[in-house]
């Protein structure tokens, strides 16, 4: 019998679960993760399973959280801080930026904490429940950052990032939590290695670089650019946005020509602009056209569903850039 | 040592003080008004959330409205006056202080003519004229906003009072000490109102800090604090009356902390199962602000059951009114999330692909 | 008689100065600006002129600061809120992004703050006090980032940072404080308008866009390759950072078809991304070769001279980057 | 009302219990050779700042050695036991850990050879098996850091304590609020001094918070404080040892607030205009750390004239072989900038334009 669909919110479950369950090391900290299983009820179950001294409600400060999951860190423990939703992680931008990603090569200290938590939009969830902040701390050397697309990358990701000896921002999009179902292998152990970009679809008239929700749309895009235009688009699905897995995105560039980056964050300062910056240098002989960008419009994210649906990037609007550039 | 005086007793949860706090029959009426239109109004917003009208959460006060009403109702109010900062379930607060039920309800509803015009939900909105900030969602942060809003009071010397919310959770972040702490050496014209409701989403007091009282916080910023009953209209305005006069005196930040409860979740979506058996009935019957204010008002004759049902009527109506004015009113054009990121330039760029 | 030299500091301290003359609601508030008159003494005497009531000394809180700033513009004042280093912003990152960037979209408020404070490196000042903040905060619809580069632009800055009716981060290079000297013309003001580049030399073969402290190290660098190679190099001052003068950028572009784009702050997911990107999309058909970068290394930015000699951009590393360009 | 007991009473400055704090007489020479030794090596520094050979900024923490040492003397060392977070002032903490004085001097000149490899200044180095963890300069963040500390601690059932020190100002953080009511919901075995040297840069406490005592903060948190002459070496280790006695009990965190007086600038280059005149002068007159422990350890007989020139000869000598051994060292490579970012990638990319 095939292995049961599982939902990208559970597949992070299950890996969490199973690292605590391999490492007694591993503990998890954050507001009303215990008894009430995390406001998206991620860590549904585990304080009645591992106890709660390993899995901690704390009182609402993002900065102490993530500061005593550095710590603990230090002294060998394997910390998963949940933020609750991921727009308070700028509440522990000092924390995260200037002590936590600094403190191996200023001071040679081990700090292999995780923090994570529900990101992006997609879901009327206003200016405060709806970010990526994926943009503010790709600037920060010392941290690496990932984003699963999948259920599988869900679990592999959560996994690989609590293995690594370095910290590590977990973003999980809070649109895929329960939209997107697939089925994970029994009996084998799930790792994602982090560092590397994904293949979601293969092409060769022109490359889509993305993550996180847009890989979605990007693939429905792609379809039915594929149906309407019998244009081939390949997709490519970063999964870790640092370290940037340059290599991939010049091999899909060599290929096809041609790139249009898509990201559901804001335009200005987010990661497309690194990333046509990197084919830039490293593959502008192989362009056919310019770089170009699909992502939110500049301006905080608003609440209305005509307002949140203008401002972020459709399905549609990926099809229309395609076909610009394709034609370019 | 030198230790901040209790400047009011601590009276147990239950028992209310003798006096109708000198307020008129009229204003006493007033506030009946307001605590009951708070509750019919979050009802009316039960519904139309169960009918999908509400976009995303929605946030209860029920069994709090008592303090929200009390504290805003102790400020001076009108033109250019004494200015609030509610939480999303200071609804109350920012009824007294002015806001109307239909801007309540098209904020709820992300409509197009909402306060926000769709861009910010609930009681997430301002007018700073009538006396209200709305909050963001980060915790802690109006804190140090309302100081800066006090701290202009003092500046040009005006007589008026900044009053912030902050919940039992919310004093646990950095910005809640950094306001406050800045607010108490400037000594200005501020009072805080601490919500000890019993939970900050699932997390009870106790794993929250390690005092019991709210109240004892203020010991580390040299400011004078208060415990009341939360549930109690009367003794919750009156320590406000005396912290808003005192501070107008310029005598600094006052600290008040109201003992209350949630009823309900922390959103509509919370099941409460984390809540001990029997606890939320217990406080609904014989703890609820609303029941206890009317009792009082009886017993002192201020209020005849007639002006009560009277009263009641008319706040049916208004709720009916408000809601049949906005319910099918449209949402916000989609290409009217572009402008005013700044005043210069007036809109954000609209994207290429968009164009295409 | 022509008008004394003076430095970067005073500059920024006369337009200072005026301000609060000119305008009651400005004031100050911070660490240690009142009576020390600030860490690198750009409030000194403002205490004594303007009383303690308008140069407020504060505790240590930086969250405190920009809040209470926010509060006191929203009801018509014109605070300056000064960081002691600006390395501090990342305590209220929180503040700034979330309440203060939003405040007119999400609610309509008017915020006219300024915060502004010491950045930058080449000083020796370690991982915490050298720091180069833009690229947190260029990510933020609503915030304005200027960031002057003369003794002129540090004045025009301030005064138009302070009249501008909306919030705006003043950025100030330790290194060029006391290291940059000009003549500022008497009995007119000095206004520099907000959102334009200046053309801090006139070239046809190369263009170098740039800001802060390496518009120096540039400025250096063109004047080598005159003499040593001929080539003709445009130095672009960006001045603003947010927003950006696309249209100062562009008209470079076109000029001389190449672009080395020089900043301080590190690689990754710095400044240069996006200005690449705004390029490739605007100006694709006129680029004779790929837009090239100079930067910091990826890395906190050490301590030791050598190290941070290593690490930073220097005036060597501009000029063989560009003769690189040039012969592309 | 719940008030916090101060468990000990709180000396009026200047006054000294009158035991030695249950210390032999080796360990009260010990303590006498931090003491000097901390001041040595910090006059030495001075020197070689003179000289222009320390890069940056020059920290001193003339007057308040006395805390640092007795704080830190007070915990147990050695391998894998107590572990403390010092800040720039807690050169003399450093020191009774176990950091050696040559350690100290290539940080100050950022040779390739100190802890950090030039990577970072003076005290920020760490050693956590010694004990010790390196600040960052961002204040108040270190409190939450040793609460994850005490928290592994307290998770593993060690007997094990963590201490960190705050300044006056740096209380004023929102990471010490966070932080400290963390430890104290959790328990946690952990100590903070409080280092109450009535200066943060030029601030004085009086516009830095608006209690009195340090301790009163304390308050707000539900932990035990208490407020000693930091300036008394005895009184300060006897309530360090009985904070960590009742931390390793299991009894929680414990706020240990230490009187004393920073005299020397915020660092090399401030001239201290802002403080009123005489006052440094009245405080090493009448109130330097190392004399009255001088004073005390004759008055007692617990040590002659010539143990204590022996053991300054010592240092001498030792202060001097530590400068000797690292002067003319060099600075590290440059590229030697470029790993252990991460574990993997080793190394930052070196820039293009560094292989043209
Ligand atoms: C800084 C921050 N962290 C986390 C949250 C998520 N959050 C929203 S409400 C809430 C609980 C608030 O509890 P409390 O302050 O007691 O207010 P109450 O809901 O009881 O009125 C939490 C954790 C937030 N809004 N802000
Ligand atoms: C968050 C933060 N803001 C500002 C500074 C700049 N700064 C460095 S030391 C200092 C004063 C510290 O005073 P205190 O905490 O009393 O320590 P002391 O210098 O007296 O030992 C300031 C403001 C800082 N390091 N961190
Ligand atoms: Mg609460
Ligand atoms: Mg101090």
């Amino acid at each position: 019998m095939a292995p049961p669909e599982i939902t990208f919110l559970e597949a992070l479950r299950q890996g969490l679960w199973e690292e605590m369950e391999r490492d007694e090391s591993v503990f998890i900290l954050g507001e009303d993760v215990g008894l009430y299983g995390g406001a998206f009820k991620v860590t549904d179950g585990f304080a009645k399973r591992f106890g709660e001294a390993r899995v901690i409600d704390t009182p609402i400060s993002e900065a102490a959280i993530v500061g005593a999951a550095a710590g603990a860190a230090h002294m060998g423990m394997r910390p998963v801080a949940e933020m609750q939703f991921i727009d308070f992680i700028s509440c522990a931008y000092d924390m995260l930026t200037n002590y936590v990603a600094t403190a191996r090569y200023r001071a040679g200290l081990s700090t292999p904490i995780v923090v994570r938590g529900p990101c992006g939009g997609y879901v009327r969830g206003g200016p405060f429940h709806s970010q990526n902040p994926e943009a503010a701390f790709f600037h920060t050397p010392g941290l690496k950052i990932v984003y699963p697309s999948t259920a599988r990358d869900a679990k592999g990701l959560i996994k690989s990032s609590i293995r690594d000896p370095d910290p590590v921002l977990y973003l999980e999009h809070k649109w895929l939590y329960r939209r997107i179902k697939e089925q994970l292998p029994e009996g084998e152990e799930v790792l994602t290695p982090i560092g590397e970009a994904r293949l979601a679809r293969e092409g060769k008239d022109l490359s889509i670089v993305t993550y996180g929700a847009t890989v979605w749309k990007s693939l429905e895009a792609a379809q039915l650019l594929e149906k309407e235009d019998q244009l081939s688009v390949e997709v490519l699905d970063l999964r870790t946005l640092l370290p940037l897995d340059d290599a991939a995105i010049m091999r899909s560039v060599q290929k096809t020509n041609k790139v249009l980056i898509v990201h559901e964050d804001t335009r200005t300062g987010g990661l497309a602009g690194e990333i046509t910056a990197r084919i830039n240098e490293q593959a502008f002989e192989f362009l056919d056209g310019p770089i170009m960008r699909v992502t939110a419009h500049d301006v905080p994210l608003p609440y209305a569903p005509t307002l949140e649906d203008f401002v972020l990037p459709q399905t549609e609007d990926i099809v229309k850039a395609a076909r610009w550039l394709a034609n370019y | 040592m030198n230790a901040v005086p209790a400047t009011r007793p601590t009276p147990a949860i239950g028992t209310a003080p003798a006096t109708a706090a000198g307020l008129s029959r009229d204003q006493a009426l007033d506030i009946y008004y307001y605590l009951r239109l708070t509750r019919t109004l979050e009802e009316r917003l039960v519904a139309l959330y169960r009918q999908t009208k509400v976009i995303g959460g929605l946030y209860r006060s029920l069994g709090q409205e008592g303090e929200s009403v009390a504290t805003a109702y102790a400020l001076e109010r009108g033109r250019n006056k004494d200015i609030l900062s509610p939480l999303i379930r200071n609804l109350g607060s920012l009824l007294v202080m002015g806001a109307k039920p239909v801007e309540i309800l098209r904020q709820y509803m992300a409509k197009a003519n909402s306060p926000t015009r769709g861009r910010e939900q609930n009681v997430h909105f301002n007018d700073l004229e009538k006396g209200y900030l709305g909050q963001i969602s980060h915790l802690g942060d109006m804190i140090p906003v309302m100081a800066g809003i006090a701290l202009t009071f003092k500046l040009r010397r005006e007589p008026r009072v900044g009053l912030v919310y902050i919940g039992d959770g919310g004093t646990s972040t950095g910005s809640f000490h950094e306001g406050l702490n800045f607010a108490a050496v400037q000594r200005l014209p501020m009072i805080i109102i601490g919500e000890y409701n019993h939970w900050a989403y699932s997390t009870p007091p106790e794993k929250q800090f390690a005092v019991k009282d709210l109240a004892e916080k203020a010991k580390g910023y040299g400011i004078p604090a208060v415990t009341v009953d939360g549930n109690d209209v009367f003794a919750v305005y009156e320590a406000t009356k005396f912290a808003a006069e005192r501070a107008r005196r310029g005598k600094g930040v006052h600290f008040i902390e109201v003992k209350t409860y949630r009823r309900k979740g922390h959103a509509e979506h919370d099941d409460q199962h984390y809540v001990p058996a029997g606890e939320i009935d217990r406080w609904a019957a014989e703890n609820d602000p609303v029941d206890r204010y009317v009792a009082r008002l009886q017993e002192q004759g201020m209020a005849a059951p007639d002006d009560l049902t009277d009263i009641d009527d008319r706040i049916r109506v208004e709720v009916d009114q408000a809601t049949d004015a906005c319910v099918d009113e449209p949402l916000p054009e989609g290409e009217s999330a572009l402008p005013d990121v700044y005043v210069d330039p007036p809109a954000a760029d609209k994207l290429w692909f968009r164009t295409l």
